[in-house]
């Protein structure tokens, strides 16, 4: 985008190019981000209400409630920002920004249809989870710095769980990644087109067990139900978000929503062909950019389509569980990531790594191969 | 087991202690004296016949009439009842101790009782509430304190000479 | 009973911190009300709970010795707001008792249907809260979504939704409006199915049972030595259900009527063959049971609100006269426990012969079964508080009164 | 030197280095809190940390030999991964001098005895 | 002037200032949970430097590792011991002369050493290599650790061209080493003795 900008101006001036399209690409992925968040708000409200008999907000914009999101947030908003007594002021405030700067700054990695990424990464699986993982400090220091213990320990329930929540997360990337092999997303999801079964998922049966698991962890590792204890409000009231009241409360919120998304796209790259349809329709259609550009960006605007579905399915499936299941409780949650998740992870990186020696084309090739 | 049976073996152990009976009150009831309480509910829970295993409920009830103009046929005293029952023979009992209103007569200074809250757990909170609300002191209790009144609440409400207070903490009483 | 006490797992304590004293309350989601827990907990392991309670407290019993008998009535209705039927039942029948006063028989199934429908509708809140409180929230809104149908019966019926004030010492306050009893039936029906949704997303629900069993168990010596009654003492295994073996005056309400005492008792349950059964990993007298008691008093309760329905219907005309405010009661004391939703509440008058009590007292049962919670709590995880409080089932207007 | 128009080189990365170096170090002397020190060890490793991949890296070099600047990466990698470790190490010896002192100042650690 | 490079020293410019002024609040402040945060930034802005540097994957891992994981041990630790005399522990000010003096003197040295890196680096700085682009150097290094070094193919040894150079063996002492501290580092948090286990209550018995 840079380039083509520079060609409109003189050759002194390329740095104006560069700031315009980077201002352009954090707008665009902070539209992204935000409008995720707001479908988000009012799909959780909506099939919350559906799953429990209700309705769900009918009166906002119209008949579906549309515009409940806007309205949740411009009562956020209008909300008293409130700074307990005994709270440390300086990180009590920051906490929230650093919680949504972390969830935010994945979106530099995830890309959003083949070549259609802020940030083309050669370790782009590493760079996501690592920056996902941060989010984590936001957390324990909000529940710090709020001064009050129901934070504190839903901060240190944070620390806890999503520390070692990394660990079976990691290996579970780690195998498509070496089915792949190649830790660029835009490689991996390139990798994956064709048909539904050129997906990671149905490369060999490993790849197939282990999405279950990464599905665990990544809900575990978002803080959703039923692994949401560190804002279990029955236990803890709220949690570290215990103090925090109108927009920092929904920055909090937002950066919720928004790392729900970004491991759902990383989960729907690594295992459900990303932007990749399950039947080949862009290049049947040719949508490339071999025939025409704009053909080529028709085909990008497709995939984007394919992975925000697959992305809200991963919401909705959260979601789901959220207003489905009771919550674990801190042993348990420790439980299944220490002696489930991890051996089990293990156990897939094995199999899929002697898979790979033993039928380095996956499944469908063996298959051929087989009938050949 | 009978009410008249029970009493019987009652008084056989304790003799002058089981101080009163009623068999025709439509709750039999004995009246036992005060030191000998706690003895008398051990025997009650542990006499392999008797098996008072459940302790239903302690009140106070205060008797003091504050109409001048109305005439009792008793002197101001203050009863604690404890309704037992026995969920091995099925048989139940009331014990009542009579007190003073005030311990020698001296006001401020409660009428005192011993635990039987080592006998049933669940005194332990009852009597808390009797001493809370009716001002019975309750000798040898683990943790008497204040149970529904405010820690730092004076007077005891269910006294019939009990005056609200007129403010609490700059809340109005009255 | 002679079971033995099986501790729950012991929680290993890794990193030592230090203690910290919390309060949980007395305003925070899962207290049922303005409860104060004191927790002294190490990291995440409860070592020590102090309940302090009163913050409800509204002197009902000092006001009841202001008031007519028949007065104090709406008070009842403020205890347990949950199961008001069964508190004004409960006093409407002491002082019935104190006045050997009977009620005409259509009175009295009348009651028992009233008295078992509000059974449901509370074990439902109980039943909803215990989900809610370990974290599922939608079982909840099922569970609000019958007891709302049993609350528009009873707006039907007398005018209140939570504050009935029907069951009156003498009999009732009025009999049912035509086209009640059609309306109860379309609602037993349409329940049944209900209830196996709600063991599907609760009593067999895995997390659930691993939040809930095991947590909080309550031998059945120490649950009787706490004074703990109703389905808390039942889930021990104890088969005490005052229905049977309470008051003659209370018991011979429930005269012909067939039921069975939800316990467990010789391993087995009365009704485990339809229900989901009994997990490996659930410890008799575990919050699991004391829930699933519950559960299954639904349907008990249901058989009888159907036993109570055709019985009714048989009766003559006339449910009783309510007593008149000026009515003197003989001299004398009565103490009479009834078998409310919660477990057993009792009520005491003393009457010195005038029309207005000399003194009134009310057992709570949510007080004594709140009382043993230092003793099951001693250990647990703070996470296993809210388990353990959702399955005592606790009322705070009850308990303070 | 304008650091706006002339290309970063290794130099300048020494330069963080050393001012990272540097705080770590008055970190670690000043602070009485065991954990504060910690965080000055943690300071000293990065800055020694910038300093390999500084060297490493044929970008900042900006000679074309064949060298991808792996051994200043690898450098880079083990010491991140000590680092790790020696924090875990390092916080758990605090943690159980906090537990038998029950403090953690460092000044009073000036026993052998647990 | 090649504008990439331009960019590319504001970064780094934004990234260095970002390092250093946090470091420098982890020096100054004396709470030690702020301490904590500012170092979060500073190693933070020093993940930025590697990436900068062309060196992405040791700029990721050090987000991941440290962190995401070192920096939430620390403050874990900071939280589990955090009472208030020692969340604002004040340093003497001989303490601080002691430390500066120290601190100066060695920043002096390194100062130094930093700005002579041109020279005995023995290379001078030409501007005509700078097009050199970062490449991935992720697959490189994951080789090299197992024992394979693609970038020096013009092994003499014939040993060291297919597997025995690199960086194999330090890896696999890493590896053990990192496995022994983490069980030692197990080791020695635990708590020596268990809180005292509750005994079940003794209730009087009510045998029925």
């Amino acid at each position: 985008m840079a380039e083509y900008l520079k060609t409109f101006l003189p050759e002194s001036y390329a740095w104006l190019a560069y700031t315009a399209a980077a201002a352009v690409h954090v707008a665009l992925l902070f539209v992204l981000a935000m409008m995720i968040v707001a479908v988000s708000n009012w799909a959780e409200r909506k099939i919350a209400g559906r799953l429990q008999d209700r309705l769900g907000p009918t009166r906002v914009g119209g008949r579906f409630g549309w515009l409940q999101s806007v309205a949740d947030g411009l009562k956020l908003l209008t909300k008293e920002d409130l700074v307990p007594a005994g709270a440390d002021r300086f990180l009590f405030r920051l906490a929230p920004y650093l919680c949504f700067c972390a969830s935010f700054s994945v979106y530099l990695a995830l890309p959003m249809a083949s070549g259609w990424v802020a940030q083309p990464m050669n370790v782009a699986v590493f760079f996501v989870l690592a920056v996902a993982g941060l989010e984590v400090l936001g957390v324990i220091l909000a529940g710090y710095a709020s001064g009050s213990k129901w934070s504190l320990f839903g901060g240190m329930r944070e620390a806890a769980q999503v520390v070692s929540y990394e660990v079976p997360l990691a290996l579970c990337a780690a195998i498509p990644v070496m089915v792949a092999g190649t830790m660029d997303l835009v490689e991996i999801g390139n990798r994956q087109a064709g048909g539904f079964w050129q997906w990671q998922i149905f490369h060999d049966p490993f790849t197939f067990l282990t999405f279950f698991v990464f599905l665990t962890c990544a809900v575990a590792s978002v803080n959703r139900a039923p692994f949401d204890l560190a804002e279990a409000e029955s236990e803890l009231v709220a949690g570290f978000m215990t103090e925090y009241s109108g927009f920092r409360w929904s920055v909090f919120f937002m950066a919720e929503y928004a790392s729900m998304f970004a491991v759902s796209v990383l989960g729907a790259i690594l295992f459900f062909g990303g932007w990749n349809g399950p039947l080949p329709v862009a290049s049947l259609l040719g949508l490339t950019c071999e025939n025409h550009p704009l053909a080529g960006y028709l085909g990008g605007l497709l995939g984007l389509c394919n992975l925000l579905v697959k992305g809200y399915l991963g919401i909705i499936f959260m979601m789901w569980l959220r207003w489905t299941l009771p919550r674990l409780r801190i042993d348990q949650v420790m439980t299944v990531c220490l002696k489930y998740c991890i051996p089990l992870a293990a156990a897939m990186l094995l199999g899929a790594m002697l898979w790979c020696y033993a039928l380095p084309g996956g499944l469908w090739a063996a298959v051929e191969n087989f009938g050949g | 087991m009978e009410f008249a049976a029970i009493l019987a073996k009652l008084t056989g152990q304790f003799g002058p202690r089981i101080t009163g009976s009623n068999a025709e009150a439509i709750d039999p009831w004995a009246e036992v004296a005060p030191e000998a309480l706690a003895e008398v509910c051990g025997f009650l829970r542990d006499e392999p016949e008797l098996r008072f295993n459940f302790l239903h409920c302690i009140s106070g009830v205060d008797y003091l009439h504050t109409d001048p103009k109305k005439k009792v046929d008793w002197q101001p005293h203050l009863e604690v009842m404890y309704h037992l029952s026995s969920m091995v023979h099925g048989h139940r009992l009331v014990l009542k101790v009579v007190l003073p209103r005030w311990r020698d007569n001296v006001q401020g200074q409660l009428p005192e009782v011993p635990t039987v809250s080592g006998v049933w757990k669940t005194a332990n909170w009852h009597e808390r509430e009797v001493y809370d609300l009716s001002g019975v002191f309750f000798r040898g209790h683990p943790d008497l304190r204040r149970i529904l009144c405010p820690e730092d609440w004076a007077g005891h409400p269910l006294r019939k000479d009990y005056v609200m207070p007129l403010e609490y903490h700059g809340i109005r009483g009255r | 009973m002679g079971l033995e006490r099986v501790d729950p797992e012991p929680v290993e304590c890794d990193v030592r911190t230090d203690e910290i004293l919390v309060n949980m309350g007395p305003q925070h989601p899962s207290t049922h009300g303005v409860l104060r827990l004191v927790l002294r907990t190490d990291g995440e392991v409860v070592l020590e709970v102090t309940p302090h309670v009163g913050y409800l407290h509204r002197c009902a019993e000092k006001i009841g010795e202001n008031l007519a008998a028949r007065q104090w009535i709406p008070y009842t209705d403020r205890m347990d707001y949950l199961a008001g039927m069964n508190m004004n039942l409960g006093w409407a029948l002491t002082v019935e008792k104190l006045l050997k006063l009977e009620v005409p028989e259509r009175a009295r199934h009348l009651r028992v249907l009233i008295v078992e429908l509000n059974r449901i509708a509370s074990h439902l809140m109980a039943a909803g809260s215990f989900g809610l409180d370990l974290g599922s929230f939608t079982p909840f809104m099922y569970c609000f979504r019958e007891r709302e149908k049993i609350l528009d019966l009873f707006e039907l019926a007398c005018g209140a939704r939570l504050t009935y004030s029907y069951i009156t010492v003498g009999g009732l306050m009025a009999d049912l409006p035509p086209g009640w009893l059609p309306k109860c039936e379309a609602f037993l029906k349409d329940f049944e199915p209900v209830i196996d949704e709600l063991h599907a997303v609760l009593t067999s629900n895995a997390i659930l049972i691993r939040r809930s069993a095991a947590v909080g168990v309550l031998s059945p010596e120490m649950a009787i030595d706490y004074g703990c009654t109703g389905p808390v003492l039942r889930g021990s295994g104890v088969a005490w259900d005052l229905r049977r073996h309470g008051d003659p005056w209370y018991t011979r309400m429930y005269d012909g009527y067939r039921f069975e005492v939800i316990a467990q008792t010789a391993g087995h349950y009365p009704q485990d063959r339809k229900y989901p059964p009994v997990p490996a990993v659930a410890v008799l007298g575990d919050s699991w049971h004391r829930f699933y008691v519950r559960m299954l008093e639904v349907v008990q309760s249901m058989g009888l609100v159907r036993q109570a329905l055709e019985r009714y219907g048989r009766c003559p005309a006339g449910i009783g006269e309510p007593l008149r405010l000026t009515q003197k009661l003989p001299k004398g004391e009565v103490y009479l426990e009834t078998e409310a939703t919660k477990g057993q509440m009792g009520f005491m008058v003393v009457s010195d012969g005038s029309a207005i009590p000399w003194r009134v007292r009310a057992r709570s049962s949510s007080f004594c079964n709140l009382s043993v919670l230092p003793e099951l709590c001693r250990g647990c995880l703070i996470g296993d508080i809210p388990a353990i409080l959702g399955s005592l089932d606790i009322v705070l207007g009850e308990i303070d009164r | 030197m304008n650091l706006l128009t002339q290309p970063v080189g290794p130099m300048h990365y020494l330069l963080v280095g050393a001012v990272l170096f540097v705080c770590g170090v008055i970190c670690m002397t000043a602070k009485r809190n065991a954990l504060g020190v910690l965080m000055g060890i943690e300071l000293v490793l990065n800055g020694a940390t910038l300093n390999f991949v500084a060297f490493g890296s044929r970008f900042l070099r900006g000679d074309s030999a064949s060298s991808l600047g792996l051994d200043g990466q690898l450098m880079a990698l083990f010491v991140i991964v000590l680092a790790a470790a020696e924090a875990a190490v390092a916080l758990a010896i605090a943690l159980n001098f906090y537990h038998t002192h029950a403090t953690i100042d460092v000044d009073d650690a000036s026993e052998l005895k647990g | 002037m090649s504008v990439a490079i331009q960019w590319h020293s504001l970064f780094f410019l934004l990234m260095a200032l970002a390092a250093c002024g946090a470091a420098l609040a982890v020096v100054l402040s004396a709470n030690v949970v702020r301490m904590a945060f500012w170092l979060v930034v500073s190693l933070g802005a020093v993940a930025g430097l590697f990436f900068l540097a062309g060196a992405d994957l040791v700029g990721t891992l050090q987000l991941m590792v440290y962190v995401g994981g070192t920096l939430v041990l620390l403050v874990f630790g900071v939280m589990l011991t955090a009472r208030q005399p020692f969340v604002d522990m004040r340093t003497a000010p001989t303490q601080w002369l002691v430390a500066a003096l120290v601190g100066a003197s060695l920043l002096a040295v390194l100062w130094q050493a930093a700005l002579s890196v041109d020279r005995w680096a023995g290379r001078g700085q030409t501007l005509a290599d700078r097009q050199a682009q970062a490449e991935p150097t992720a697959a490189p290094l994951g080789l090299a650790l197992v024992g394979v070094r693609v970038d020096k193919p013009d092994q003499a040894d014939p040993r060291l061209r297919d597997g025995m150079a690199g960086y194999l063996l330090p890896f696999e002492v890493i590896s053990v080493h990192l496995v022994v501290v983490l069980i030692g580092a197990a080791h020695l948090a635990r708590a020596k003795r268990r809180p005292t286990s509750p005994e079940p209550p003794q209730t009087p018995r009510t045998p029925e």
